[in-house]
């Protein structure tokens, strides 16, 4: 999203980045978007991950945050186009309209992905430990079969399913969705990857199977110090999973920043909106949640200007021009033109509510 | 596994019992006394009586039932009424002749439809893939048959490449065989070919959708590359039954090939012996033909077996 | 899990009050499985091992559970859809284990589901209005034309809202007419089945309000069923932690949620995320410690 | 790493084989010269192939157009122009009062098993042909008194009653020589006096006969035949254009002719059959009960432009059941010239012209092509037509056949001399009963070789007034062959496809 | 009953209309322009036909094709383009015996196979399974040796031997509605299985037999074409396609046309219902397509 026409100096770069391409700066995204026929599902994206930074990307249904992790992967689904930047430190190419023959030298290696399903995510033919071989094969990080087969074991170990020697040579339908989720991220780890996109990998999941993948995703990346883009619509996992998150809607980032900063101080309506309507203990008078009115336009049919300003009690003439990225810090910023007070109390989203507070 | 497998042997033998008792109930309703039009319309009723006698056609049903079988179990189906002369070894050639003929067409259609369909699938929005989708449907339209007749006027009579027609046992002159094979094998070839490349298409196309696709992507496995290592073999399983149902089909359906390259083969024998009032030749071949197509569909089960680990039971 | 089911005793004191709207004693399910080897049958299933609990009048009974733990099971058999191995349900004082499908006529008028899956709730070849109207037509209700039209007020969809399909409407709305075809035939009891799980944040919060309204305005006796302890939390009066096929734990939401008797609710509590756990300095490797 | 191979990795060797087969037939460059290896081999094409060997069980004219004169051999044979002639005996007299015939028999004839022929042998067939036949023509053997065996070269034969057609019907099947010790496989293995025996039988596509050493009379030129069978008549043109058969016996396409005519490679012999195209009547129900109506039918048909259309103008025009190769034929085609108005009138005075004519064919090429014309023919001269196919045999001898269930059918009745069988006999389909007729073919058969002559020709007039049936045309005989084959008989007389005389230059 | 909250009023329907606005493939265009110029031949033919098809015209033998026979005359003279408009009333009647055989008979059979419960279902389908032993051509010929060679016949055959295939299809179909969960839910609202079965199970299946409906149209021509050659399909005079070829065969060398013109019917009506079929199955929901 560029603040003014394309003459801005890049160092004010959308997302408030600091100066571009500190040192141990993994990935960097400039003006990324996806188009289909002409519509635009995702525009003006900027961000950049560090080497062991923990980035969250929220949004609802059609925010477009899929799409975002997808095209960074290369791995958009047939007559969807990326335009923009994306660059991964130690690869010479940007990753956006880079042929096969390279994006497959890159994916698994210094990118990996785990998805949302577990259930369809591993080929039902073939046994867990050849797919855990082939990434390592593929990329010849190991030289031949046996040590590959040796490798999958200790990976399955890692990833704390029981009894990895035979684990490794069953097959997927032999495993519950949480152990398959886990074979899956044992094949993104296997390269020790320098950036991990996770697609909500624990939607899926009961709510103890989820605790365990979470401890094991964060576990694993802090090990490798890799970078990762984590993508969910559940606030409280994005919360606890990471330390920067960024807000996604109708295909922008809306809202980024620290944690603690964005949950606690929201300042663009949306996020506010967000989570109000996601915290089940604050209720009003006679007992009802706070909600956002109306409902998520489907992908790429959002207003101008602002994308939010059709469901925005706030919402002024001026809010039909697009707003500028408001830079609140490094990584942390907002574009809204009647953002929540600096001082506004967490949780007070409708006037009525009073403070839940409860632990 | 094993379970699977004997309760798949038991369905066999159960559908093989019924469709004999069927097919015999079906000949018992053909019109047509068969010794009748074995002696000729004139013969005397006495003559008549004594041949229904000799073949045993004044049994009861069960009797005669049984007997048939019998014969069916031994590989001693008895003799036919018009010529006299066992049927077993006449069964055997002409089965033998079918074989080579659908065995080696079918063979041709999977080297054909094989690379076709999946070239057709993975190029599926861009025209080549389009142009390729247009001409199998187009080979889909022609009638096998006419393929056959355009194909001897033109290498046959027209350049005289090769002979319009005939068979000779492979033993008596492996050379002729050979000749004589190659037009009735590619009219047969290239129309099932046709055929099978659709369903490859597709089965293709819906492997490709699949998440685990997209996985091994994610691995850094090129496109056609990860088709290869992940899709084929998941993409075989709807092609293997299509391919059973073809061979299935084509036993009988062949028929139209071989009366226009007069092949000597079972659908030529099964209408001889119906036009001829040949019950017991008609109730044998019908009989294989079931027999074949129950038995492909149990191979074909089993060949699900050893490609999908999830049949083969044992779960978590 | 070695520890004993702890549960509250079954409704407090004599049958003061009117009867209970739904009692479950000691149910029990069984499935067979396709024999695996040809020695011996397959080891059954054992879906529900003896479920026993009690919902009386206008209360919001919440049921806890993640997948597998039979909470669906339950479910069919409270809506008479399955039979139970063992057991016996009551709704509104009638035993209905065991009945065929033409006795249980007044189930189906007093009792009526509300589903997950927005885009599997709704036939996609039948208009809205026909959905909603399914159930009277069903129970041979007449002048339906104008009651589905006050059910689509009701539930806070335009009347001509009923002559459009399916796909022409969002997630959340499309759990609306969902709600709105469960009071067709004005039953007493609601059932959902993780009503708002596969809507979003901001949509879900307007269908559980809906659902509180209409609880309260119609007096209704609603069982709640879901995997996520925070919406149960906020919608139910007393829930049921449910545990590989039985009730682990039963009391106000207050008493389960504040101090967990049984270990297995203690765990899950304690591996739910929430928002302010997450601030407060709750990690990963925290949810995840038992 | 192992490559996994695509599912298809068996057919790599089977996708070689044809490749290199592609490439080997394409190189053969010259026309394939299919089977027709040596000089002396001979391949002819035909169109009917037979159940099996035993005629004396089995109807149809397959088995003795292949066996007769070849295989098995008579005491004598019809020539190309309907003349008997010697073969197993060399002469014979009739006694005075025409009811004995002494045959003086060949001395050195032996069977295929080895055994003598002799005069024992022949009673023994005659004999055998009441007692174990079973086939209608067995009925012809039923004027012979008794046969004795004077000497091993010597046989008398005495009628009941003096009978002209029963030496004629000595030169059918009826009159093959059987030996003592070779009728016990005669379905599977005939044993006969003839220069040929069967070699081999690939059951649906060809009959190989092979001349045996040790034959008592003048050898054949061919050393081995072989009788192949094309149900399709576009593959028997094929198969003879692509070299594979040398003779095409009996075309039955004549519409293709011109593909061959002007071939320098090949000649096209034109000759006749007894194959009488006759559009056969039901005398005996229905509305072809009526004469007048009858008359009708023969009126509407435009025989020249139906033989023109159906048949491509080949063949010849006959006026009854009588072909030209018979000595008592006469051309009464002018009895009924066609007159389209004169039908009409004919038809409205039958008072049948309300029924619709059931028009029950067999699905024989030339009753295919002529119902077609039949029907138009029919239904412009004011008749009601309705035309179904019934299966030939099966369906059609059952319903036509036996059951007379028809009111109109073309059928070709290719025995020979069959105009008593056909229309003399009782409760035959076409349920013709006349007294008078009858009388008049008893006189022919019992009186002298002039009195047959003239009876025959008067019961032939009177078949043809009645309008027992109509004659559409009379099968012509079309061989097709190789420039070089010679002895290729003209006529088509006897059951027998006479192999004997052919040659090659 | 209040309207309780405002918000919900704002919410209501959503003024686009989503429906998925899938773009008409060119195979559903291509494929119903053919299946439409061939029905509009078939209607023509009940009321004009340049010349009488059946009337044998000895002295137009074999006619090239002129302005007055557009496509010449056959060996008995007959005007060869009547014979092929009137064939399309054959090839149509052909193509709606056997889908309808197998379409009243196999999707019924399709849908109680999916909602019976297992062993009643495994038990149908093995039933029906049988019926594969007896594939097409054999029935056809078996049923015209009994009830003689017929039209009619012929295509009762085929329909029956197609039964199989939509039988299995449908049961796919039906089990993938039976999980869905409306169902549960007219259950619950008291709906018998009947009425499921007509009123969900049904229309939600019914794009699975339209699809294979064509495809089968497509068959059922191509194998009349079969039978005919062998002598067993549309006996004359009634012209069809099929038996105009066989003709054909034997003057394939002077009036080549006579193969020409009808193997071109077939093979366009052939494919344009195949395109047809492949355009619906595009067109419908393709989660329940299944590429048969």
């Amino acid at each position: 999203m560029t603040p003014a026409p394309d003459t801005a100096p890049a160092t004010a770069s959308a997302s408030g980045q600091g100066s571009p391409d500190r040192p141990d700066d993994v990935l960097t995204v400039r003006n990324l978007g996806v188009t289909v026929g002409g519509r635009k599902l995702v525009e003006d994206v900027d961000f950049t991950i560090r080497a062991g930074e923990r980035v969250g990307l929220i949004g609802e249904s059609g925010s477009g945050k899929s799409l975002t992790a997808l095209s960074v992967m290369g791995l958009l689904p047939d007559g969807l186009r990326a335009t923009g930047s994306v660059r991964l430190a130690g690869v010479g190419h940007d990753l956006v309209d880079a042929d096969e023959a390279r994006m497959s030298r890159v994916r698994g290696k210094e990118i990996a992905m785990v998805f949302q399903e577990p259930m369809t995510a591993l080929n039902p033919t073939m046994k867990v430990g050849r797919q855990i071989a082939e990434v390592l094969l593929v990329h010849r990080t190991r030289p031949d079969r046996a040590s590959a087969r040796a490798a999958a074991v200790d990976l399955l170990a890692q990833v704390g399913l029981p009894d990895p020697a035979a684990a490794v040579d069953a097959y997927p339908h032999q495993f519950s969705g949480g152990q398959r989720q886990r074979v899956v991220l044992a094949i993104a780890l296997a390269n020790d990857p320098a950036l991990l996109v996770c697609d909500e990998p624990t939607t899926a999941l009961d709510v103890t199977v989820q605790a365990r993948v979470l401890d094991l995703i964060v576990r694993g990346v802090q090990d490798r110090r890799s970078a990762m883009l984590f993508i969910t619509h559940d606030l409280a996992v994005v919360a606890t999973a990471c330390e920067r998150v960024m807000v996604m809607y109708g295909g922008r980032v809306v809202e980024s920043g620290p944690v603690q900063e964005v949950f606690t101080r929201p300042r663009h309506r949306y996020t506010r909106g967000l989570i109000g309507a996601s915290d089940l203990t604050a209720v009003d008078d006679r007992g009802r949640l706070a909600t956002i009115p109306g409902s998520v336009p489907p992908a790429g049919r959002f207003p101008a200007g602002c994308v939010f300003r059709n469901r925005c009690a706030h919402a002024t003439e001026a809010c039909a021009t697009r707003p500028d990225w408001v830079p609140t810090g490094p990584d942390s910023g907002y574009a809204c033109f009647h953002p929540v007070a600096e001082s506004g109390v967490r949780g007070t989203a409708v006037p009525t509510n009073q403070e839940a507070g409860r632990g | 596994m094993i379970v699977r497998l004997v309760k798949r042997i038991a369905v066999l033998l159960v559908s093989l019992v019924v469709s004999s008792v069927l097919v015999f109930a079906f000949m018992a309703v053909l019109p047509g006394d068969p010794a009748r039009v074995a002696l000729g319309t004139s013969a005397s009723e006495t003559a008549v009586a004594q041949l229904r006698e000799q073949f045993g056609l004044d049994r009861p049903f069960v009797a005669q039932y049984l007997s048939w079988v019998h014969g069916l179990v031994t590989f001693d189906p008895g003799t036919s009424y018009i010529s006299h002369t066992e049927i077993g070894p006449q069964l055997a050639d002409r089965l033998q002749v079918t074989l080579w003929l659908v065995g080696a067409g079918m063979v041709l259609a999977c080297i054909l439809a094989v690379p076709m369909g999946i070239l057709m699938a993975v190029r599926h929005r861009r025209p080549s893939g389009l142009i390729l989708s247009a001409l199998s449907q187009a080979g889909v339209a022609v009638p096998a048959f006419l393929a056959g007749i355009l194909l001897i006027t033109v290498f046959a009579v027209g350049l005289g490449w090769l002979p319009a027609n005939g068979w000779t046992p492979p033993a008596q002159d492996p050379v002729l065989f050979l000749k004589q094979l190659v037009l009735p094998v590619l009219s047969l070839g290239m129309v099932q070919g046709a055929v099978l490349t659709r369903y490859i298409r597709s089965a293709v196309l819906d492997v490709l959708r699949e998440d685990y696709l997209r996985t091994a992507r994610a691995k850094g496995l090129r496109p056609m590359r990860a088709l290869v290592r992940h899709g084929l073999r998941n993409a075989a399983v709807p092609v293997v039954t299509v391919l059973a149902l073809q061979l299935a089909t084509l036993l009988v359906g062949a028929v139209v090939i071989e009366r226009v390259f007069v092949i000597p083969g079972l659908g030529s024998l099964l209408l001889d012996s119906v036009s001829n009032r040949d019950l017991i030749v008609v109730q044998d071949v019908v009989m294989i033909i079931a027999m074949a197509v129950l038995l492909v569909n149990f191979l074909v089960d089993t060949i699900y077996l050893m490609i999908d680990p999830r049949l083969r039971g044992g779960s978590s | 899990m070695a520890e004993q089911p702890t549960s509250a005793p079954l409704a407090p004191g004599p049958q003061t009050g009117p009867v209970d709207a739904i009692s479950v004693r000691d149910v029990t399910r069984d499935y067979r499985r396709p024999r695996a080897s040809v020695r011996r049958p397959s080891p059954p299933v054992h879906a529900l091992r003896g479920v026993s609990f009690a919902v009386p009048q206008g209360q919001r009974f919440g049921i806890v559970g993640e997948s597998g733990c039979g909470k669906s099971t339950l479910l069919r058999i409270l809506a008479g859809l399955d039979q139970p191995t063992s057991g016996s349900v009551a709704i509104d004082g009638r035993d209905i284990t065991g009945l065929r499908e033409r006795q249980l006529r007044f189930v189906r008028e007093r009792l009526q589901l509300v589903f997950q899956d927005p885009m599997s709730a709704l036939d996609p070849r039948m208009r809205v209005g026909d959905i909603v109207a399914e159930p009277l037509v069903a129970q041979g209700h007449r002048h339906r034309k104008e009651r589905v039209a006050e059910l689509l007020e009701a539930v806070g969809l335009r009347a001509d809202a009923a002559n459009r399909y399916p796909h022409q409407f969002s997630g959340g709305q499309r759990q609306r007419i969902s709600i709105a075809r469960a009071l067709a035939p004005r039953p007493k009891i609601i059932v959902a089945d993780e009503p708002v799980s596969a809507l979003d944040v901001s949509v879900r919060a307007q269908v559980l309000n809906l659902i509180a309204d209409l609880v309260d305005e119609l007096s209704l006796t609603l069982v709640f069923v879901s995997h996520d302890l925070s919406v149960v939390r906020h919608v139910c009066d007393r829930v049921a932690v449910m545990h590989d096929g039985q009730i682990v734990e039963t009391g106000s939401t207050e008493q389960v949620y504040e101090d967990p008797q049984h270990s297995y609710t203690r765990r899950l509590i304690a591996a739910a995320p929430t928002l302010d756990r997450a601030l407060s300095g709750v990690s990963a490797a925290d949810l995840n410690r038992e | 790493m192992r490559h996994h191979r695509r599912p298809t990795r068996g057919t790599g060797a089977i996708a070689a084989t044809l490749a290199c087969l592609l490439l080997a037939s394409c190189s053969a460059g010259s026309t394939a010269t299919g089977g027709s290896a040596g000089k002396n081999s001979l391949n002819i094409g035909l169109t009917a192939e037979p159940a099996n060997f035993d005629f004396t069980k089995t109807a149809g004219n397959a088995i003795p157009q292949a066996l007769l004169y070849n295989v098995y051999q008579n005491l004598v044979k019809l020539d190309q122009s309907g003349r008997i002639q010697p073969q197993l005996a060399t002469s014979w007299r009739l006694s005075k009062d025409r009811r004995t015939y002494t045959f003086h028999l060949v001395k050195n004839a032996t069977f295929s098993n080895g055994a003598r022929f002799t005069a024992e042998d022949a009673k023994f067939s005659i004999e055998r042909v009441s007692s174990d036949w079973t086939v209608a023509q067995k009925s012809q053997m039923d004027v012979v008194d008794t046969a004795r065996a004077v000497s091993p070269t010597e046989l008398k034969v005495t009628l009941k009653k003096p009978s002209n057609d029963w030496l004629y019907r000595m030169t059918t099947r009826v009159g093959a020589m059987f030996s003592r010790t070779g009728v016990s496989k005669l379905a599977t293995e005939p044993v006969g006096t003839g220069p040929y025996v069967v070699k081999r039988w690939n059951r649906g596509d060809s009959i190989t006969l092979a001349r045996r050493d040790g034959y008592w009379g003048r050898e054949p030129h061919f050393k081995s035949v072989t009788l192949k069978y094309f149900k399709d008549p576009t593959a028997l043109n094929n198969a003879l254009l692509t070299g594979t058969i040398n003779v095409i016996n009996d075309m039955q396409s004549p519409d293709t002719l011109y593909r061959f005519q002007n071939n320098p490679k090949y000649k096209v012999i034109e000759g006749s059959t007894n194959s009488e195209v006759v559009l056969s009547l039901n005398n005996s129900s229905g509305p072809m009960r009526n004469r007048k109506a009858r008359q009708a039918v023969r009126y509407a048909i435009d025989h020249k432009a139906l033989m023109d259309t159906c048949w491509a103008g080949r063949g010849k025009l006959i006026g009854s059941m009588v072909p030209p190769t018979d000595p008592w034929y006469q051309n009464l085609t002018n009895q009924y010239p066609y007159d389209r108005d004169k039908a009409k009138k004919l038809l409205k005075e039958s008072g049948e012209a309300g029924h619709t004519l059931r028009l029950r064919i067999p699905t024989l090429p030339y009753a295919i092509a002529c119902g077609t014309v039949v029907k138009s023919q029919l239904e412009q001269a004011g008749f009601k037509v309705k035309l179904d196919q019934l299966e030939f045999p099966a369906a059609w001898l059952s319903t036509v056949f036996k059951n007379a269930d028809y009111d109109m059918s073309i059928i070709g009745h290719l025995e020979p001399r069959d105009m008593q069988t056909v229309f003399g006999g009782k409760g035959y389909y076409t349920g013709y009963d006349n007294p008078e007729f009858r009388a008049l073919l008893q006189k022919a058969d019992q009186g002298t070789k002039k009195e047959q002559i003239t009876y025959m020709r008067a019961a032939a007039r009177l078949l043809s007034k009645d309008a027992a049936a109509d004659w559409l045309f009379l099968l012509p005989m079309l061989t097709v062959a190789d420039k070089d084959i010679t002895g290729l008989p003209v006529n088509y007389v006897s059951e027998s496809m006479d192999l004997t005389g052919l040659g090659r230059s | 009953m209040t309207v309780l909250d405002t918000e919900a009023a704002v919410a209501s329907a959503a003024p686009d209309d989503r429906r998925r606005r899938r773009p008409m493939t060119g195979s559903l265009l291509v494929g119903g322009f053919i299946v439409m110029v061939v029905f509009g031949l078939a209607l023509l033919s009940f009321v004009w036909t340049p010349h009488d098809p059946t009337l044998v015209n000895p002295s137009a033998r074999l006619e090239k094709p002129s302005l007055e026979y557009w496509f010449g005359t056959d060996k008995f003279g007959r005007d060869v383009f009547s014979q092929i408009l009137m064939g399309s009333r054959t090839t149509l009647f052909v193509g709606f015996v056997a889908v309808g055989v197998a379409a009243v008979v196999g999707v019924p059979l399709g849908i109680v196979a999916g909602m019976a419960p297992g062993w009643l279902g495994e038990l149908l389908m093995r039933g029906n399974d049988l019926l594969l032993a007896f594939p097409a051509l054999l029935l056809a010929i078996m049923f015209a040796a009994v009830y003689g060679a017929s039209t009619l016949v012929a295509m009762v055959a085929i329909g029956i031997a197609s039964i199989p295939h939509y039988a299995r299809l449908i049961r796919g179909g039906t089990l993938q509605v039976m999980k869905a969960e409306y169902v549960v839910a007219a259950r619950a609202a008291g709906r018998g299985p009947f009425s499921i079965g007509l009123r969900h199970v049904l229309p939600n299946v019914s794009s699975l037999v339209i699809v294979q409906a064509s495809v089968g149209f497509a068959i059922a021509v191509l194998a009349e074409a079969a039978l005919s050659f062998l002598g067993f399909g549309t006996p004359p005079p009634t012209p069809s396609w099929g038996r105009m070829l066989q003709e054909s065969q034997e003057m394939l060398s002077v009036a080549p046309r006579l193969a020409v013109f009808p193997g071109i019917a077939i093979a366009v009506v052939v494919l344009g219902f195949n395109l047809l079929g492949d355009g619906l199955r595009d067109r419908f929901d393709p989660k329940l397509e299944d590429h048969r």
